[in-house]
C-alpha cells in the first residue's frame, strides 16, 4: 500500500514533466520525481520496530534499520541538488535570451 | 506509525499536485517546499535521522536557489490555452500513467513486503560496522568506508554542477 | 542588491555565528551522531548565505568572494581526493581506512572518516556559497 | 590484508587521475594561461598509455577499500576490467586525447579555457568510472558525473539555441536517470545486494519474474534515452550540433556508447540474462533507428545536424549486430562500434574545422572548400568513404560482418535493410562532399585559410586510423583487441563466476 502511494507521487511528478510548458514547472516536477525515488529508497530499507542505525553502546545487540539504502539516499539527494542547480541556471539564462519560460514560445522564436 | 506515514504521503501528493497546477510560480515553489519538508517528516518516521538532517537543509537551499531565480525573472505562469493538442496529450499521458500505476502495483506486491527487508549485504554492515570502521553512525561508516568510492563520485557530481553553473552563467561564451 | 531592514540585519549577524558553529558540530561529530560532511557543509553555507541575503552585497566585492569560494571548493575536494589515494600510494587498496580505529564512541575514533567528513564539509559549503553568489550576480534580464 | 597485484593497481588510477587533474586545474588556473592545457593533455596521454598497457590482461577484479567478501557475499565496491570494458576504455581515452589536441586551437574562440578542460576531464573520469564499475549504484553515480559534465559542455557557448538544446538534453537525461534509479531500487529490494556479479548469482533462475521484467523495461527506457535509441532520440539532433566541435565528437563518438549501449548490454548479457522476447524488441528498435536515422539525415542542410542523425542510424547498426546474439553478430556490432567512434568523431572535427574556417554550418552557403582547405576536405573524404562502407576503409568490414551475421541467422529482411541504409548513407555523405567541399568556391569564402596545426594533426591522425583499422580483423591482431570483448558477451553469465571466484 505504501509502495503504491510512493509510485503515485512518482507518476504525478512524471505527468508534470510531460505536460507542463513552463521551464520552472518542469524543474519542479523533476524535483518531485526525485523526491518520490528517495522516499521509495527509504521505504525499502525500513524494518518494523527497529532502531535508527546509530550504535548506542558497544555491548547490546539491537536490530537496526538497513543503513545501505540510507547511504544511497544521501548520495542521490546531493545528485538531485546538483541537477536542480544546473537546470535552474539554464532556465535563468534561457529567460534572459528568449524573454519567456514557455517552451512553445521558445521553439517559435528559435525558428 | 503506519497511519502517520500514509497521512504524510497523501499530504505530499496533494502538495505535488498543487505545485504542478498552480498559476503563480512562487506558490508552485512554496508547495514544492511542502513536498520536501513532508519528505523530511517521512524520513523521521522511517527511523532515518541522517536523511532528515540532510533533506531539511538541502530542501531549504533548493528553495533559496529556485526563488532567487524566479525573482530574477517572472512570477506569472505562461497562459495555457485549451487547444486540441493540449487536451489530447493530457488524456494520452493520463491513460499512460493509469496503466503504469497498475503495472507498478502488480510488481510491488511481489517485492518483500514493507517493513521486512531481506538484508544480504548490509547484515555485515550492521554486525561489524562499529568494530571494523570505528564509527558509531553506521550510515557514516557505509558512506565513508564501505562505499567511500560512491561518495568520491558524488562529491565530484557537486563539483561538476558548480563548474557547469559557472560555465552557463558566465557573461560571454564566445570571444569574437 | 540592497540588504533588508535594520532588524533583520542585526538578527542575522547574531544568528549566523550560531548556525556556523552548529554546522561545525554536525561535521566533526558526523561519525557519532546523525549528520556528517554533507549536512554540516550545507548548514555552514546556510550561515554565509543568511549574511549575504540579509545584509546585501556590492557587485565588485562579491566577485572576489566568488573566486575565493570556488578556490576553497577545489581545495576541499582535492583534500578528499588526497585522502582517498594515500592508501593507494602506500601500496595498499584505494580508499583504505589506514588510520587507527581508536576507542569507539568518542571523537577520535573512526580513522579517516572524520578527516573525510571535514574535507567534504569544506567542499560542500564552498560549492553552495559559490552557486548562490553566482545566482545573485545574474543581472535582472539585461540583454535580450 | 593482501595488497593488489601490479596490473590490478592500474584500475583505480584510470578514474582517479582525470579527477585529480580536474581539481588541480581549478587550483592552479591562476598561475599561467597554458597550465590547464599542459595538465589536461599530459593526463590523457598517460591514460592512453595505461590503457594500452592493460591490453592482454586477464579479467581483473579490484576491491575498493580492501573489503574482502564475507561468507562469499561481496561487501565493498568492485572495479572489474574485462574484454568489453577494455574495448570501451580504448575508445574513450583515444578519442578523448585526439579531441583534446583538436580543442587546443579550436577553443581559442571560447572564453574560460580552464573551465572547459576541467569539465572535459570530469567527463572522461565519469565515463571511465562507468565502464569499469562492478557495482550497480556506482555505475549510476559515475553516469551522473559524465552526464552533468556533458550537459554543461553542450551549453558552453551560451548562445540562445545552445542553452535551449542543453536544457532539453538535461531534462530528458534526468528523466532517464530517474528510471534507472527506480530499476536499481527494485533490484536492491529483491536481491538485497548491489554488486553486479552478486545480483546475477541471486537472480540465476528467476529471470521471468514480474519485477525483473519491469526492471528490464525500466533499464531499456533509461539507457535507451541516454543512448538516443530511436523512440527516445529527440534530444540528440539539438544537443550534438550546438556543442563545440570536439565535444560533439566526444558525445557522438563515445558518450552515447559508453553510457547508453555499454551499460544496457552489460546488465542484460552478463547479469540478468536475455529473454528471447527482449532481444527481438531490441532488434526492431535498432532496425527503426537505422532506417529512420538515415531518412532524417537525408533531409538535413545543416552539416552537424546531418552528422547527428547519421549517428542515430549508425548506432542502429551497432545494436543490430549485438542483439542478433550470435558470435558473428556481436563481433560485427562491437567492431562497428570501434570504427564508428573513429570516423564519426573525425566527421565532427571536420565540421568544426569548417565552422572555424568559414563561420557557417549551412551546406548551402559552403562550396569548393577543397581548394582552400585541402587537409580538412581530404580527411572528410576518407571519413565519408569509411562511414558509407567503401571497401578499403574500416566501415566496410564491420558492416559486411553485420550483414553476414543477419543472413547467417536468417534475418534476410534485416540484412536487406542494412544494405539499403548503407547505400543511403553513401548518398547523403556524397551530398555533404558535393555541397561543402567540391563545386565552385563561393565569393564570400575567397580569403579563408587552412585551420591551425593542432586541428590538422588530429584530423590526419583519425584519418590514418580509419584506413588501417581494417587490419584489426587479421588473425594476429584480432585476438588482442576484439576477441576478449566478444567472448565476454558470448558467454554472458560467465562474468558472475569470473568476478566472484
Amino acid at each position: 500500500m505504501t509502495y503504491l502511494l510512493c509510485s503515485l507521487l512518482f507518476l504525478v511528478g512524471l505527468s508534470g514533466v510531460l505536460l507542463k510548458r513552463n521551464l520552472i514547472k518542469i524543474v519542479i516536477s523533476l524535483t518531485i520525481v526525485e523526491y518520490s525515488l528517495f522516499m521509495f529508497l527509504a521505504l525499502v530499507g525500513y524494518k518494523q520496530n527497529a532502531f535508527p542505525p546509530i550504535v548506542k553502546s558497544v555491548a547490546e545487540e539491537a536490530n537496526y534499520v538497513d543503513p545501505l539504502p540510507q547511504a544511497l539516499v544521501l548520495t542521490a539527494i546531493v545528485i538531485g541538488l546538483a541537477t536542480t542547480a544546473l537546470l535552474v541556471a539554464l532556465a535563468v539564462r534561457i529567460y534572459e535570451k528568449y524573454g519567456t519560460f514557455d517552451i512553445r514560445e521558445i521553439r517559435r522564436l528559435k525558428g | 506509525m503506519f497511519v502517520i506515514l500514509t497521512l504524510l504521503m497523501i499530504l505530499m501528493i496533494a502538495g505535488a499536485v498543487v505545485a504542478i497546477q498552480s498559476k503563480n510560480l512562487l506558490s508552485a515553489a512554496v508547495s514544492m517546499g511542502v513536498v520536501g519538508f513532508g519528505l523530511t517528516l517521512v524520513f523521521l518516521v522511517l527511523q532515518a535521522p541522517d536523511l532528515a538532517v540532510v533533506q531539511i537543509v538541502v530542501e531549504t537551499l533548493t528553495l533559496i536557489i529556485l526563488i532567487a531565480a524566479i525573482l530574477k525573472t517572472t512570477m506569472k505562469e505562461s497562459k495555457v490555452e485549451k487547444s486540441a493538442v493540449v487536451i489530447y496529450s493530457g488524456i494520452a499521458t493520463v491513460v499512460l500513467l493509469v496503466i503504469l500505476v497498475f503495472v507498478l502495483g502488480g510488481v510491488f506486491k511481489q517485492l518483500p513486503d514493507f517493513g521486512h527487508p531481506d538484508l544480504r549485504m548490509s547484515e555485515y554492515y550492521i554486525e561489524q560496522g562499529l568494530e571494523k570502521t570505528g564509527a558509531a553512525n553506521l550510515v557514516a561508516s557505509v558512506i565513508l568506508d564501505f562505499r567511500a568510492y560512491d561518495t568520491l563520485g558524488e562529491a565530484t557530481v557537486l563539483f561538476t554542477a558548480v563548474m557547469g553553473t559557472f560555465a552557463v552563467l558566465r557573461r560571454k561564451g564566445r570571444k569574437e | 542588491m540592497k540588504g533588508m531592514t535594520e532588524i533583520v540585519k542585526t538578527v542575522s549577524k547574531l544568528l549566523a555565528g550560531l548556525i556556523f558553529f552548529y554546522g561545525i558540530y554536525i561535521v566533526v561529530f558526523g561519525h557519532l551522531t546523525p549528520g556528517g560532511g554533507f549536512a554540516g557543509g550545507v548548514i555552514i553555507s546556510g550561515a554565509f548565505i543568511l549574511l549575504i541575503i540579509a545584509n546585501g552585497i556590492d557587485e565588485e566585492k562579491i566577485k572576489g568572494e566568488k573566486e575565493r569560494a570556488s578556490f576553497l571548493e577545489s581545495l576541499g575536494i582535492f583534500l578528499f581526493w588526497i585522502i582517498s589515494i594515500i592508501a593507494l600510494c602506500m601500496g595498499a587498496f584505494f580508499f583504505l581506512n589506514f588510520l587507527g580505529k581508536g576507542r569507539p564512541l568518542n571523537m577520535f575514533s573512526a580513522g579517516t572518516i572524520p578527516l573525510c567528513n571535514i574535507a567534504i564539509a569544506i567542499e560542500v559549503s564552498a560549492a553552495l556559497c559559490s552557486i548562490v553568489i553566482a545566482f545573485i550576480l545574474v543581472k535582472k534580464g539585461d540583454n535580450k | 590484508m593482501s595488497s593488489p597485484s601490479i596490473a590490478q593497481y592500474l584500475l583505480p588510477v584510470l578514474v582517479v587521475l582525470p579527477l585529480g587533474g580536474a581539481f588541480l586545474i581549478q587550483l592552479l588556473k591562476k598561475i599561467s594561461k597554458l597550465i590547464s592545457d599542459i595538465i589536461a593533455n599530459f593526463i590523457l596521454g598517460v591514460l592512453v598509455v595505461l590503457v594500452f598497457s592493460l591490453l592482454n590482461s586477464p579479467v581483473l577484479v579490484y576491491k575498493v577499500g580492501g573489503w574482502m567478501p564475507v561468507k562469499g557475499i561481496p561487501i565493498g565496491i568492485y572495479l572489474v576490467l574485462d574484454g568489453l570494458s577494455l574495448l570501451l576504455l580504448i575508445i574513450i581515452n583515444m578519442i578523448g586525447l585526439i579531441s583534446l589536441i583538436f580543442s587546443i586551437s579550436y577553443m581559442r574562440r571560447f572564453t574560460n579555457r580552464p573551465l572547459y578542460y576541467t569539465l572535459f576531464l570530469l567527463m572522461i573520469a565519469g565515463m571511465n568510472g562507468v565502464v569499469m564499475g562492478g557495482d550497480l549504484f556506482n555505475i549510476y553515480v559515475f553516469l551522473e558525473v559524465a552526464a552533468i559534465a556533458s550537459y554543461s559542455l553542450v551549453a558552453f557557448g551560451t548562445e540562445a539555441d545552445e542553452l535551449e538544446a542543453s536544457f532539453k538534453y538535461q531534462v530528458m537525461g534526468t528523466v532517464a536517470s530517474a528510471f534507472i534509479l527506480l530499476g536499481i531500487i527494485i533490484i536492491y529490494s529483491i536481491t538485497g545486494t548491489l554488486n553486479l556479479a552478486d545480483i546475477g548469482r541471486v537472480l540465476k533462475d528467476e529471470v521471468t519474474e514480474a519485477p525483473i521484467i519491469l526492471t528490464g523495461v525500466l533499464f531499456l527506457v533509461g539507457f535507451g534515452l541516454k543512448g538516443a535509441m530511436m523512440p527516445f532520440h529527440a534530444w540528440l539532433p539539438d544537443a550534438h550540433p550546438s556543442a563545440p566541435a570536439p565535444i560533439s565528437a566526444m558525445l557522438s563518438g563515445v558518450l552515447i556508447k559508453a553510457i547508453g549501449i555499454y551499460t544496457l548490454v552489460r546488465i542484460m548479457f552478463n547479469v540478468v540474462g536475455v529473454i528471447p522476447l527482449f532481444s527481438t524488441i531490441m532488434l526492431y528498435i535498432s532496425a527503426i533507428s537505422m532506417t529512420a536515422g538515415a531518412f532524417l539525415a537525408f533531409a538535413q542542410w545543416d552539416f552537424k545536424r546531418l552528422l547527428a542523425y547519421s549517428s542515430i542510424s549508425q548506432m542502429g547498426y551497432v545494436m543490430l549486430g549485438i542483439w542478433l546474439m550470435t558470435p558473428l553478430g556481436i563481433l560485427g556490432g562491437l567492431f562497428h562500434m570501434l570504427n564508428h567512434s573513429v570516423f564519426k568523431s573525425l566527421l565532427f572535427l571536420n565540421s568544426g574545422a569548417v565552422v572555424y574556417g568559414t563561420g557557417s554550418r549551412q551546406l548551402k552557403r559552403l562550396g569548393g572548400l577543397n581548394q582552400k582547405m585541402p587537409i580538412t576536405s581530404s580527411t572528410s573524404l576518407i571519413a565519408s568513404m569509411s562511414i558509407a562502407g567503401i571497401p578499403p576503409f574500416n566501415g566496410f568490414w564491420s558492416k559486411l560482418i553485420i550483414i553476414m551475421a543477419c543472413i547467417q541467422s536468417r534475418h534476410f529482411f534485416l540484412a536487406g535493410l542494412a544494405v539499403v541504409v548503407s547505400v543511403m548513407t553513401l548518398v547523403y555523405y556524397l551530398k555533404v562532399q558535393r555541397y561543402a567541399f567540391w563545386g565552385e568556391l563561393q565569393l564570400t569564402l575567397k580569403d579563408i585559410r587552412e585551420v591551425p596545426f593542432a586541428m590538422c594533426f588530429s584530423m590526419i591522425l583519425l584519418a590514418f586510423l580509419c584506413t588501417i583499422m581494417g587490419a584489426l580483423l587479421l588473425p594476429g591482431v584480432k585476438e588482442l583487441f576484439i576477441d576478449p570483448a566478444v567472448n565476454t558477451l558470448v558467454n554472458g553469465r560467465e562474468y558472475i563466476s569470473l568476478v566472484l571466484k
